[in-house]
């Protein structure tokens, strides 16, 4: 699974694209999120202080925490935008 | 039409080219979003503009879509930029032409709240004390809600 | 500014000179009104606009100063034409600077609708059955009460 | 007095400007164009015809049909405008 970061979530957890292989029981953004910050510390403390500001998306479409993921999904997380 | 690009553009002649040798058009409606100097008060010397690449594209072209379900539109044009810009640069153009002036304004509206909101796009600004990110602003959200 | 002129003008050339070198604004919005090359199914081969020298320029810019005082403006440029123009060919181009885009994109919406129903000018289309004088519409009524 | 006629209300009367002397208790737009209807046919029947589609200004402000005049006023007549 590819997985994404932008913006300042990128420059907390440093890493701005990985190919992770999580388990067979992440079926969910959500729940890849919370997997995702026991490797990456700076992820589970942002998403733990800054709740509402992660937005997530699943093949280049905005998806929310409870959108279900398989292993060849392309999923980022992300601040809300402020382009315009 | 949708561009995302590096490079500057000129957004007077983008929109000159736009309309030119159109005769069943009434209205143009354009907005041309620029990189301020100033933020709160403090001074903005430069602005990095990241972009999700692939998913830009798609986000902009479901906003056009969108646009000309809801208008009666002859053209719509998008041109955003990413990368550093200097203040007074063109970050946005947004280019409306209908036969009717109120589909062409209120169409150009919608399209720059919902980009605003709803376009994979995050602004970072460089002043005096360092780099910051732009943070989302709520009344972005409340113009993009309005069309809902 | 209020500029009123028979001679032709680039709209893409203005508006590129109406925003170049600010740094102290985030949103220009505009309007432009073309020439139509068909009305209600006829064709247009030309338009003559005919205008009060005079209280035009005094209606203009009492539109103007309404609209800076409803909004936060840095700066408004309205040029209207008058004479004969071919379709395709602008005739008014309404444009409006602010710190922040709701301010820009409203004020240029109600400067052409209030110029439409408060500035002396007239329409006069050539068509294949000769000349006729363009009759005012409810709609522009109603586009200009709903700022009263 | 000045009277300027414009569009369609002057391709009517056959006149564009004049300058007209009407008695003393002329003192509104209204009465003027009662007046003026006397002199010009064509205005009257446009007044008659289209009560609603001729316009006024007085001294490059729009007015009223109540609005008061005096000699040196500059008056004008014309159909609802269609600009922009």
């Amino acid at each position: 699974m590819r997985v994404r970061y932008f913006a300042w979530v990128r420059d907390r957890i440093g890493v701005s694209e990985e190919t992770v292989q999580p388990p067979a029981d992440v079926t969910t953004v959500g729940a890849l999120q919370v997997w995702l910050g026991e490797r990456h510390p700076a992820f589970a403390h942002a998403l733990e202080e800054y709740p509402d500001l992660v937005k997530s998306a699943v093949n280049l479409e905005f998806a929310g925490p409870s959108r279900s993921i398989k292993p060849t999904d392309d999923v980022a997380f992300f601040p809300p935008v402020t382009g315009g | 039409m949708i561009r995302v690009q590096g490079e500057p553009f000129d957004a007077g002649r983008e929109i000159g080219a736009f309309f030119e040798g159109r005769t069943d058009v009434g209205g143009i409606a354009t907005f041309i979003g620029l990189v301020r100097g100033h933020q709160s008060g403090t001074n903005v010397a430069a602005m990095t503009l990241e972009h999700f690449p692939g998913m830009t594209e798609r986000a902009l072209e479901a906003i056009e879509a969108e646009a000309r379900r809801r208008w009666q539109l002859s053209d719509v044009l998008v041109i955003h930029r990413y990368g550093r810009m200097l203040p007074g640069e063109p970050i946005v153009l947004v280019a409306t032409a209908s036969a009717h002036r109120a589909s062409a304004l209120d169409a150009c509206a919608f399209l720059i709240d919902w980009l605003k909101t709803k376009a994979p796009f995050w602004k970072r600004e460089e002043t005096a004390e360092g780099e910051r990110w732009v943070e989302a602003r709520a009344s972005d959200d409340e113009a993009a809600a309005r069309w809902d």
